[in-house]
């Protein structure tokens, strides 16, 4: 049987969702004799490649950056699932939405200017500190997305009850203790 | 009083005359979802998530302010009414900031549980992310707007329960807001006793107690439905 | 000595009859709830004669009307925040009322309302910073048969363009 | 006098008003349209002109309602001639006494035979730019009040009642429910205390009827009110009227005032047991008023919010007492009825829609203004014979009836007729009567995105659907409208119109996404030529079967 190329992508997020991954502890194993991990935060590699089967994708899309590899994503992968509430509803990322337009200007100069404790200076480098969007957005309002998984972070079983049953070529149905927000 | 047969989903049914349908439900063991709804207030049908299907008629029925007839047949929980309510969940995430990772009702949130029973796994809608704010003025109590799904389960019991009127809603449509006296601080209100009726009837985390931090925002909805009772029966069961 | 016992803020009693003192127009608001006798369904009506009165409704007009009618505050704020006619900041000297209805809407009152709006530098709903001309909207002002309507401090006038329209505040916002 | 009128005071007005007409009569239309071109102008030269030329014996200038032309105002219609003079101003007013004495006149006329007044057909409009709303005597020299004596000396409330039913009437202020009926069901409500309410709340953007009755013909209002009351038992009225019609508050007020005066308002009516006490209430711009339980609410001075029905008003209305509630058109139409019986009503219209509708007729049409025509008068007649088509050589291309809660007719549909049923069929609804008309360079989703606009400004905000979904509807179709909509958006737009139509607490919400279904109904190429393409949009189902799997 062919190896199934899988990734996982890390967004605007704090890592949990990727840290709730590993607690999959042995089943990871059982993956890895599956699947071949070709694109992940803990993988080696800049491009994202061709003919993936499954991404999951944590964090909400906040820069030109994560809009670029989106896109890219969305066309080289079959499956995708956003992955966290990041992912899912833009969470704590979009707390700078309410700020209206100019809200980027406006985080960067209280973080970086306003509270700065040491040498306050803007990060700015061409080609290197990507450009902050106007507005946070959940993967699902840019791409189309085709499985969810709610939480912060998602617990672990949830991930590879999914998995799982995606790998099985089966149309992924969750069960028990319903999954929510937060 | 006269009690009256009826049907809620296939199941047969009797009760009394003048319950209404979110009751005979209940007695049932049926249960239908609500949010603006809480035990001891007038209903004010607005939440529309316990709308229901009866035999007979094109209209969907509000389960908590419709009374029970003779022979009436209940249904409440086909595909669309399900679908309805799943929509209607979405609208209230998108329309205003409900971050539950951070939120102090995280786990305890009668809209998150909601939207986890009724299999709610994204929102469609684009989010609003309008500008709310927090009143963090009282001494004993907080207000985040952000949560607020305008349910009036507060205000409700301000005005029906406590009496004091502090609690009312101004303006319209989605600039609806809750306000205490004159949209004034409500750490400045005159007329609040202070008394916390209000945080206990919040179904999110719009009202709590200061202090609680994520996810601590637990509530005694027994209380209200003791008061009610003991007011009004003379009952003072705890 | 009373008020000994209450220290602290005056309380809404002491302060509406402060204002009862303070400005004539207290005493005529209250004349005219003495004529509804109270009576608290008739708030409306006196929140139309306060806004006649002072031109709009500020949290004394308010505070006021709650206390004579004994109604809470938040009801009263509540009932004039809902409806569109009462204002709650004070509005310029001069108003423009653009008909935005549907008859009007299809006759260019897009246009007509844009054209004021970069002419007075003003978003509708706003005043000028000189507090000379509030430009306003209406739902519809029933002068469907002359559409477009433009409503000059309390005229309709028939069939604006965007021309006449800025020609006729020009005098407002230029003094 | 006050309360002691009767029969024979009746006549003695009326008698007293024809002894006193005069030979020639000036009708100086004072009604809101006019009164913006400076009618009162106009009438006050006219006056002088009068009274210079010695002519006051022969010559009344009168400040009459409506004359329903209004895109040609200011109107003055001379009598017994009928000519009616268009355009007049305070200067060229004058020529028009230069002209009964037949000299030549540079002002414009319009015939009074063409077919925008030759097909209407008053009953409602009957007195409406022929007496002064004023004058209360105007109203009694041409029968008015002589309905509401008949009925309190000669019928017994239920007579009355069996009057209305028969006649078929329905309401007028937009759903068309029997009003016999709602009477009916008022009348048996068990309760001591009993409410009459007229709404002249006229909300629709684009409808003017119910202010134009109320500045041409206010008593028609305040005695098809007092008959109401009289035969469902009530003896408090309420007039609901919104603050934006000054003009209107001011005749009503006047009208109320000369009505107590006559005794024909107050206690011991007609030296009858029945009284019937009236008081005006001015709303303050929210258009969900318009709402029966919303009104009630408003005019118990709260917060303009409705509740659930049932209880419906006519069994718990006005703080909890049963109560009747009919909009301005619908009372005005009662005093006629009873005056020529219900089966001459009944003989007007088609079998299901009695009587006559009174239109506002407005937008991209050449003779805007008031019409009154019996039901089942086709759209066709209306818009192309009496409102003259298009103006600027444009086409008509839809009309929307309805307001906010209607929708846009196509003009391929043009001959349907105008009544409750036919109109609903079309995905629109007869509503208030604002009748707006529109061309070629219309654009359809700019419409309904400018209905959606106002049901999201107007929504009160107490249930989640109308509140949240009108905003989530609004922002798709300013995204359509900017060219970065999908499908997949218009299919959004599609499932929340379907869900705040079925699950919104009121007829606001309700109704709220006609505009937007009526648009998608006939006009759905011009939704889809503003789509773009989804290259992010899920798999064709080829590529992955069932929707979302790897294998």
């Amino acid at each position: 049987m062919e190896r199934l190329k899988i990734a996982t992508v890390w967004f605007g997020g704090c890592s949990g969702c990727h840290m709730s991954f590993l607690d999959l502890d042995e089943f990871l194993l059982d993956l890895a004799a599956r699947v071949d991990v070709v694109y992940s935060p803990v993988v080696d590699c800049k491009d994202y490649p061709e003919g993936v089967a499954v991404c999951l994708i944590e964090g909400a899309i906040c820069n030109e950056d994560h809009l670029a590899l989106l896109h890219r994503i969305r066309a080289r992968t079959r499956v995708l699932i956003a992955f966290g509430d990041c992912a899912v509803t833009a969470n704590v990322p979009a707390l700078r939405n309410h700020l209206g337009s100019g809200n980027a200007a406006a985080v960067l100069q209280c973080a970086y200017l306003d509270h700065a404790q040491d040498r306050p200076r803007l990060p700015a480098e061409a080609g290197i500190v990507p450009v902050l969007l106007d507005r946070v957005r959940p993967v699902h309002e840019v791409v189309y997305v085709e499985h969810f998984l709610p939480g912060c972070p998602p617990p672990a079983d949830r991930i590879k009850a999914l998995l799982t049953q995606l790998l099985h070529g089966l149309t992924p149905h969750l069960e028990g203790p319903p999954l929510t927000f937060g | 009083m006269a009690a009256k047969t009826l049907t809620i989903d296939g199941k047969q049914l009797s009760a009394e005359e003048g319950a209404t349908v979110l009751q005979a439900a209940a007695e049932a063991g049926v249960k239908i979802p609500t949010l603006c709804h809480l035990e001891g207030l007038h209903d004010i049908g607005a939440c529309r998530l316990c709308l229901v299907e009866v035999a007979g008629g094109p209209k969907l029925l509000p389960a908590c302010t419709t009374l029970i007839t003779e022979g009436m047949e209940v249904t409440t929980a086909s595909e669309r009414l399900k679908n309805y309510r799943r929509l209607t969940l979405e609208l209230l995430f998108a329309e205003r900031n409900h971050v539950c990772a951070v939120c102090v009702a995280n786990g305890h949130c009668e809209l998150q549980t909601l939207a986890g029973q009724q299999g709610l796994d994204h929102v469609r809608y684009d989010y609003c992310f309008p500008p709310w704010e927090v009143d963090a003025t009282h001494r004993l109590f907080g207000m985040d707007h952000d949560r607020c799904i305008l349910c009036q389960r507060c205000v409700r019991v301000c005005w029906d329960i406590e009496g004091a009127g502090t609690k009312h809603v101004s303006g319209r449509g989605g600039k609806a807001k809750i306000i205490s006296d004159l949209d004034d601080d409500w750490g400045d209100s005159e007329t609040c006793t202070a008394c916390g009726k209000c945080v206990q009837a919040c179904p999110t985390g719009a009202l709590y107690h200061r202090g609680s931090t994520v996810g601590e925002m637990v509530r005694d909805r027994s209380k209200l439905e003791f008061l009610v009772n003991a007011r009004e029966k003379k009952l003072w069961s705890v | 000595m009373i008020a000994a016992l209450a220290p602290g803020k005056p309380k809404a009693a002491v302060r509406a009859a402060q204002l009862l003192g303070s400005d004539q127009r207290f005493k005529i608001l209250e004349g005219h709830i003495k004529k509804y006798q109270h009576r608290q369904d008739a708030l409306i009506e006196v929140l139309h004669k306060a806004q006649e009165l002072f031109g709009y409704l500020e949290d004394d007009v308010l505070r006021f009307v709650a206390w004579q009618l004994k109604l809470p505050a938040s009801r009263v704020y509540g009932v004039a925040t809902f409806y569109h006619f009462f204002t709650l900041k004070p509005p310029g000297a001069h108003t423009c009322v653009v008909c935005m209805g549907t008859a009007c809407y299809v006759k260019g009152s897009r246009r007509v309302l844009a054209a004021v709006e970069e002419h007075a530098h003003l978003k509708a709903g706003g005043t000028t910073p000189d507090h000379q001309l509030s430009l306003l909207t209406a739902r519809c002002i029933g002068a469907c048969g002359i559409a477009p309507a433009v409503v000059y401090d309390g005229t309709v006038t028939p069939r604006q363009t965007p021309e006449t329209a800025v020609e006729h505040i020009r005098k407002w916002v230029a003094s | 006098m006050g309360g002691l009128m009767t029969l024979a005071d009746l006549q003695q007005i009326k008698e007293r008003e024809l002894a006193a007409q005069k030979k020639i009569v000036l009708r100086c239309c004072l009604a809101a349209g006019c009164c913006s071109s400076d009618a009162h102008g106009v009438k006050e030269r006219l006056e002088k002109a009068v009274a210079e030329a010695g002519l006051h014996h022969d010559v009344e200038v009168r400040g009459v309602g409506c004359l329903k032309l209004c895109c040609a105002g200011p109107l003055v219609q001379a009598d017994p001639a009928g000519t009616l003079y268009t355009h007049v101003t305070p200067e060229s007013a004058p020529s028009i006494i230069a002209a009964l004495r037949g000299d030549q006149t540079a002002l414009t006329q319009t015939d009074p035979n063409a077919a925008f007044f030759a097909l209407q057909h008053s009953i409602v409009l009957a007195h409406s730019g022929r007496i002064d709303p004023e004058r209360i005597e105007a109203y009694i020299a041409v029968d008015g009040y002589a309905a509401l004596l008949n009925a309190l000396t000669e019928l017994d409330p239920k007579s009355v009642l069996e009057t209305v039913v028969r006649s078929g009437l329905r309401g007028r202020g937009g759903a068309g429910f029997p009003t016999g009926l709602k009477w009916g069901t008022v009348a048996k409500s068990p309760g001591a205390k009993k409410y009459v309410i007229c709404n002249a709340d006229e909300g629709d953007p684009g409808a003017f009827m119910d202010r134009s009755v109320l500045e041409s013909d206010p008593h028609a209002v305040l005695e098809g009110m007092a008959i109401a009351a009289y035969a469902v038992g009530a003896d408090q009225g309420f007039i609901y009227v919104r603050a934006e019609y000054p003009l209107a508050i001011a005749r009503l007020q006047t009208a109320i005032k000369q009505a107590k005066r006559l005794g024909l308002l107050g206690s011991g009516i007609f030296e009858s047991p029945f009284h019937f006490n009236l008081d005006l209430r001015i709303g303050a711009g929210a258009f969900v008023c318009g709402e029966e339980t919303a009104l009630m609410a408003s005019v118990e001075g709260q917060r303009g919010t409705p509740r659930p029905r049932p209880p419906f008003p006519a069994a718990s209305g006005l703080w909890g007492c049963p109560t009747l509630i009919n909009n301005v058109e619908t009372f005005a139409n009662i005093p006629p009825i009873l005056r020529h019986g219900a089966d001459w009503f009944a003989g007007i219209g088609t079998l299901r829609s009695k009587g006559t509708k009174v239109f506002a007729l407005a937008g991209k049409i050449k003779n805007t203004g008031l019409i009154e025509v019996p039901m089942g008068t086709p759209l066709r007649t209306i818009v192309e014979e009496m409102g003259g088509g298009a103006p600027d050589g444009g086409r008509i291309k839809a009309v929307q009836t309805g307001g906010p809660s209607g929708g846009c007719i196509p003009a391929h549909h043009l001959d349907t007729p105008v009544d409750y049923e036919s109109l609903t069929t079309l995905g629109s609804i007869m509503g208030s009567g604002g009748m707006i008309v529109m061309d070629d360079s219309t654009r359809m989703v700019d419409v309904a995105r400018f209905f959606m606009e106002f049901c999201m400004d107007e929504s009160c905000g107490k249930c989640i659907p109308c509140r949240a979904g009108t905003v989530q509807m609004h922002h798709l179709l300013e995204k359509i409208l900017a060219r970065r909509a999908t499908a997949r958006d218009l299919a959004k737009l599609e499932e929340l119109c379907d869900l705040v139509q079925h699950t919104s607490l009121c007829g606001l919400g309700q109704t709220a996404p006609n505009p937007v279904v009526s648009t998608l109904r006939f006009f759905r190429a011009e939704y889809d030529e503003l789509l773009q393409p989804d290259p992010h949009g899920p798999r064709p189902a080829a590529a992955s079967a069932p929707g979302a799997t790897v294998s």
